[in-house]
């Protein structure tokens, strides 16, 4: 047992701690809201420092780490409220590139990892809870093709996408882990119309709708009605990264709100020595204690393959659900009107973490998912 | 113990109801059923406030000389809970709650001839110049100063967290003008036209996008001591009778069942892989918990309402219903969004503008779900944040 | 609306707190917990107070009052945690008796009124989730007559009664609402069984077997198979009056801990003068006055038969399970040692609420039946 | 990072498993499935005790030199985890956790030969002298005078919540030795016979009718001052020794699994209208909710294990695992009790004894649920109140 990092992690540690030290402030954070779709300085920044080669194999020209390594990179970034989309394209994109054919990943990886690729996972639809085997859009099969029809919501990154991984119903019911399958789309294809909108985060997605999309045989991945085990292997990653960075994120609300207390006087004494206060920020340091546990819990069991891993996935996602809202509304409450505005961290962070909470799932979702999984 | 409805007040309840399905307009229904905050679009609450200042219902809670309804306290909650039922934008409280009430029990009677016709046609639209920066919770700390020179007072400082300052054309404000003794009896309570010299208004941007509140600087602001309300470092005074003028304070369960009503609509939407997220038993515990807290506080209210009836005083009760409604309300907003799931992320804040011509993404019941999750985090903080409150039930009812 | 007592309820409120006055102590409560199977004396002076007659109707000799009577009865009781088996004997039992026939009323009323009939409500099962629907012991119909077989457990007052309620399966299926009947068993009948034990809260209840009990046509509460509707009233009738009477104990723990914490000085101060406890005592406050609302609420609404009635019963038992935990678990804890032991009121009000919330279904079983009945 | 197990942490974890498998006997293994409390039947964990010793492996924390197993951190963690795994009866810990590290820190090397193979073969029953009633969480307020008398100390006063008062034969005790000063530097940390003349024992009925505590009277009672440890006026630093002694404090993880673990064989046996209660999603719900919960505490024990064996301090973070573990264990006795139902209302302590011939009336398993989890209302109170561990986090590693 060894929670120590390995000297490679530790670089990649510090290198984004720099990022964030010389990257982030709320002000930067107020402008950067307003370069959508892309900030292409950031994103070129990203590819040079090597974080976009992270999780791909050497051969591919990647650094052949794992979610080890994404998670100390992301809880560094997430630190630093960093909004590149990085989950969307490299861990959940990159993910389902690493299950597609050797073409799809000659022809996607090496752009990936020059910065020149976006991608996006279309998975959520509206008025459906999110669980992956409650995919309800229609992929209908046509020979050797398949039609896809139909509206995918809250793409996240699907907006400037280059390439999107669609998951679709091409047999069975909602219910049914069989009959899901898996397509890399052009998100400029005909018949593909996307709406960009921001997500509460400040972050950029999109409703995008399906109409009549013919893929061939050579765009899936994975095999038909079979993407099951795919996309629930690449989304616990990308779960994990979520939590990763929002582990970050909750650090700095701890934070900044136990700095606030210290300063901030009422009735003539600062706040942080009001009882009340203290045992309630004493809550939050152990929320946010429990959930790097369960973050290290949950990253270890997937790397090694343990039994259990994808139980503890599930239960770090249920902690960011609700270790979140209870420090991010514990931070809000402890800065009184400060926390309500748009200039301090706080409301940042907090918005970062309300909608990272409802994306693929929140806290009673993965709950459920516990029980199910045990 | 009775819980029946005298014919009296089922009429009554029917002549409200007939009122506002013939008074309310497309537009103002609209606004209503877009609100995310306890404040509505100045523009169409004002619209409605004249709607019924026309049929002398703008102010039911005014003695009738000044233009109250002269309405019975249970009356004057039927009014309210079917206000809240249709879905009104709340009318904008400064002035009728708040600076109206002041004056009635406190100002002279030109002041009242002044002002109370303005406030109750919208002529005057006033600002709340109360908090400050150092001065949250702990108010009486406050430090704007009021010099007095000749008939006037010259006042410098700063007021913060000013709801719709840059709407208001008027402010009353509580200004320091004794720096000795008690904080809170060196305070006087004072009336002031936004558009003097030295007044600059900065507006704050919330968490939700939006801009309700405003920091007020004060530079060498001139005030004839006539403004005055009360006496002169009395104004604590002023500002307290505000407390026993509207005893029990504002009811919170009716508008919370309002938003369960709609949650469960919501909820019969959302397709889990069993069928509706409405027939999930952990939905539906989850909604028959905060249900249960609903129906509490319904008659949480309803006891105090009966005992200001009877002429009691709820006391600090007060602060129990505004710990209860306001946490409710958070909890109400957040098993929303949790009942939406990512859909409640989609963020389209100018869609929520009345009038807007904005298209709208994802389902329309959704669009107004995460800017009231953050909004309401506020309700906990403003109007004596629910430490204060708590402190004071400590104190006042538990003798702690 | 109108949350006044009448005078007729404001003298019985007021006899009942002179009782209370009177007869509680935590010392004495410690010897009554001796004195099982019943404190004969105290039921005589019930039935001498005329409290045995309060739901009974005038023409057999009752009061004619109603639950609003119970509920301000009780409520006082509560506060003397009087264990008198009032409940199970004159709401549950009487509440069944009428709706017997002309002849099991008038075998049983009048001498119920005198002190001199004890009544037990033999509903739950072992190892079964209290609903009524969920009753699975069988009674197999042969003839006119009813074969019971079976174990009914934790019957309160079941170890001293001389009448048994026995709800029983008669058809269909635990789940079905049809196929439930009611009886009226003499406790002693040949086949009947009885191991009586103490429940946590100090009384006394029996675990009761059932071998091939013979019950005649004579012996049915309402029609054969339909027994759910009747059981359904008294059950909500019963409920009520569990909660007015644990309403009456939240009061005394509320007040209790309030004054222990201004006498109980540590650190300099009364722990009462800290914050935090300060909070945690305001919310234990709101508690009990949202305890409170929701018993009237409930109350009234099943007198004057509005449609929300049962949904409102639901509501507060529920709510007396949480907030009962809640209250108890926090005066134990701001009592501190003290509160763990035997010696203080505190405790055995929290063994009270302890029993009491698992009766009949505790919070979650009645929150689920809220949303079953809306 | 890893997680992975050396081979010879598995091969020693067999070790421990085949010894216990070999030498628990039936009436020590039964003793610990009826435990509802962190102390178990004195007589059936002496006999445990004794076994333990005979092998050498009564006191693994201990310094080799004094009887210590010499293990390494992981592998007296391994050996927690295994004696919890088989519910064998925690022992005794007065002599073995609390005043054996405060001999071995701080006792003279004779105290050390007289004492500490006593604790370790059971013939010394120490109790613990610590709290009084006016000095609960504020431990250092205590009064307990011992006045000097020639070579003697003599004590008058008294000690309550003294665990076990009414077995012991020996008590380790905190008494002022002088009035003056800050509270902390005028106690003195004694050793005495539980048989002295002028000692009275009052035992003290817990919630769960069992008598774990006592009230212990000093009435003249003269003691040598041979029996001091450490300096005089010294005993504060002779009792903070052992915070450093056993430093990142209990485990309590390996406990709650076990407890999670039965609460789910319960489940399957209950049966709703749907099927057993471990089907029942609002149950599942639950259970996951405090599933979760534990394997986080699991991971933080874990963490700071971890950074034991690195030699950092783990610091205030004991109070952290305090807060976690036993409002953990409140939470699972309370989910326990959720999912029985009124089974657990029945009360039948007798039948907790044992060798008690006493039938159990309902499901076996129901009978320590009730008891278990009023017992567990202490955990927050003893050892440092919860109130004040969470002061500590917020001063020592917040800096509030």
């Amino acid at each position: 047992m060894n929670f120590q990092l390995s000297e490679e992690q530790q670089m990649l540690a510090d290198s984004a701690k720099r990022f964030v030290r010389d990257n982030h402030d709320v002000e930067k954070h107020r402008q950067n809201k307003k370069l959508m779709p892309l900030d292409e300085a950031t994103w070129a920044q990203f590819a040079e420092l090597g974080w976009l080669a992270v999780p791909f194999a050497e051969e591919h020209g990647g650094l052949g780490m794992g979610p080890l390594e994404t998670m100390v990179l992301l809880q560094e970034l997430g630190e630093g409220l960093i909004m590149a989309p990085y989950i969307a394209t490299v861990v959940l994109g990159g993910g389902f590139l690493r299950h597609g054919s050797d073409a799809q990943q000659a022809e996607t990886i090496p752009s990936l990892l020059e910065g020149g690729l976006q991608l996006a996972f279309a998975a959520e639809e509206y008025e459906r809870v999110f669980t992956l085997e409650n995919t309800a859009m229609k992929g209908e099969v046509q020979g050797g093709d398949v039609v896809l029809n139909g509206t995918k919501a809250c793409v996240i990154n699907g907006d400037h996408a280059d390439q999107l991984i669609v998951l679709v119903r091409t047999a069975g019911q909602p219910g049914d882990k069989d009959g899901l399958s898996l397509f890399l789309v052009d998100a400029n294809a005909d018949g593909v119309e996307r709406t960009p909108h921001r997500t509460v985060d400040g972050r950029q997605g999109a409703e995008i709708r399906f109409s009549n999309v013919k893929v061939a045989e050579a765009a899936r991945i994975g095999e038909l009605n079979q993407g099951y085990d795919i996309a629930r292997t690449v989304l616990l990653e990308g779960l994990l990264a979520l939590s990763a960075e929002c582990t970050g994120s909750l650090t700095v609300l701890l934070n900044d709100t136990v700095e606030y207390s210290k300063t901030r006087k009422q009735f003539g004494l600062p706040i942080g020595k009001f009882q009340a206060l203290q045992f309630r920020m004493a809550d939050m340091f152990i929320a946010m204690e429990q959930t790097k546990s369960l973050l290290m819990a949950a990253t270890m069991k997937l790397v090694e393959g343990h039994d259990d891993a994808a139980k503890a996935v599930h239960a770090m996602k249920a902690q960011l659900g609700r270790a979140g809202r209870k420090i991010g509304q514990e931070a809000i409450q402890i800065h009184g009107g400060m926390g309500m505005t748009d200039e301090l961290n706080v409301g940042h962070f907090v918005k970062r973490l309300s909608a990272v909470d409802g994306l693929f799932g929140n806290a009673d979702v993965h709950l459920m998912e516990i029980a199910r999984s045990a | 113990m009775d819980l029946r409805v005298p014919e009296q007040e089922k009429a009554f309840r029917d002549e409200v109801r007939t009122f506002l399905e013939e008074s309310l307009t497309p537009e103002i229904r609209e606004a209503g059923k877009m609100v995310t905050s306890v404040f509505a679009p100045v523009k169409e609450a004002m619209a409605w406030q004249k709607i019924l200042n026309d049929k002398g219902w703008a102010a039911p809670h005014w003695p009738k000389e000044h233009g109250g309804t002269g309405w019975s306290v249970t009356q004057r909650a039927i009014f309210a809970e079917e206000l809240v039922r249709a879905e009104t934008p709340p009318l904008v409280p400064m002035g009728l709650h708040m600076c109206g009430p002041c004056l009635i029990g406190c100002g002279t009677e030109e002041q009242q001839k002044e002002y109370l016709p303005k406030i109750l046609n919208g002529e005057h639209f006033w600002c709340q110049g109360y908090s400050e920066p150092g001065s949250g919770s702990d108010l009486a700390s406050l430090k704007t100063f009021a010099e007095k020179d000749g008939d006037d007072y010259i006042i410098n400082g700063t007021k913060i967290w000013t709801t719709y300052a840059h709407y208001a054309n008027k402010m009353f404000a509580l200004v320091r003008t004794n720096k000795d003794g008690k904080p809170q009896q060196g305070i006087t309570f004072l009336l002031l036209d936004m558009d003097l010299p030295g007044i600059t208004i900065e507006p704050i941007v919330g968490l939700d996008e939006v801009t309700e509140q405003c920091q007020v600087f004060f530079d060498n602001v001139r005030v004839p001591q006539a403004n005055r309300v009360g006496a002169e470092n009395d104004g604590w005074t002023v500002a307290k009778y505000l407390l026993t003028f509207e005893r029990g304070g504002q009811e919170y369960a009716p508008g919370l069942n309002v938003q369960l009503e709609k949650i469960r609509l919501m909820a019969e939407k959302q397709q889990t892989v069993h069928g509706p997220m409405s027939q999930d038993p952990l939905w539906q515990h989850k909604f028959a918990s905060v249900s249960a807290d609903v129906l509490a506080l319904e008659f949480t209210e309803m006891r105090i309402k009966s005992a200001l009836s009877s002429g009691k005083d709820p006391g600090a009760l007060s602060s129990m219903t505004k710990i209860l409604g306001t946490e409710l309300l958070q909890k109400v907003t957040e098993l929303r969004i949790e009942t939406l799931g990512a859909q409640a992320a989609i963020w389209q804040p100018q869609a929520l503008v009345p009038g807007s011509e904005q298209p709208i993404i994802g389902p329309e019941y959704a669009l107004t779900a995460m800017p009231h999750y953050l909004n309401s985090r506020a309700c906990s903080i403003y109007g004596g944040s629910n430490e204060v409150q708590r402190g004071i039930i400590a104190k006042a009812v538990l003798g702690l």
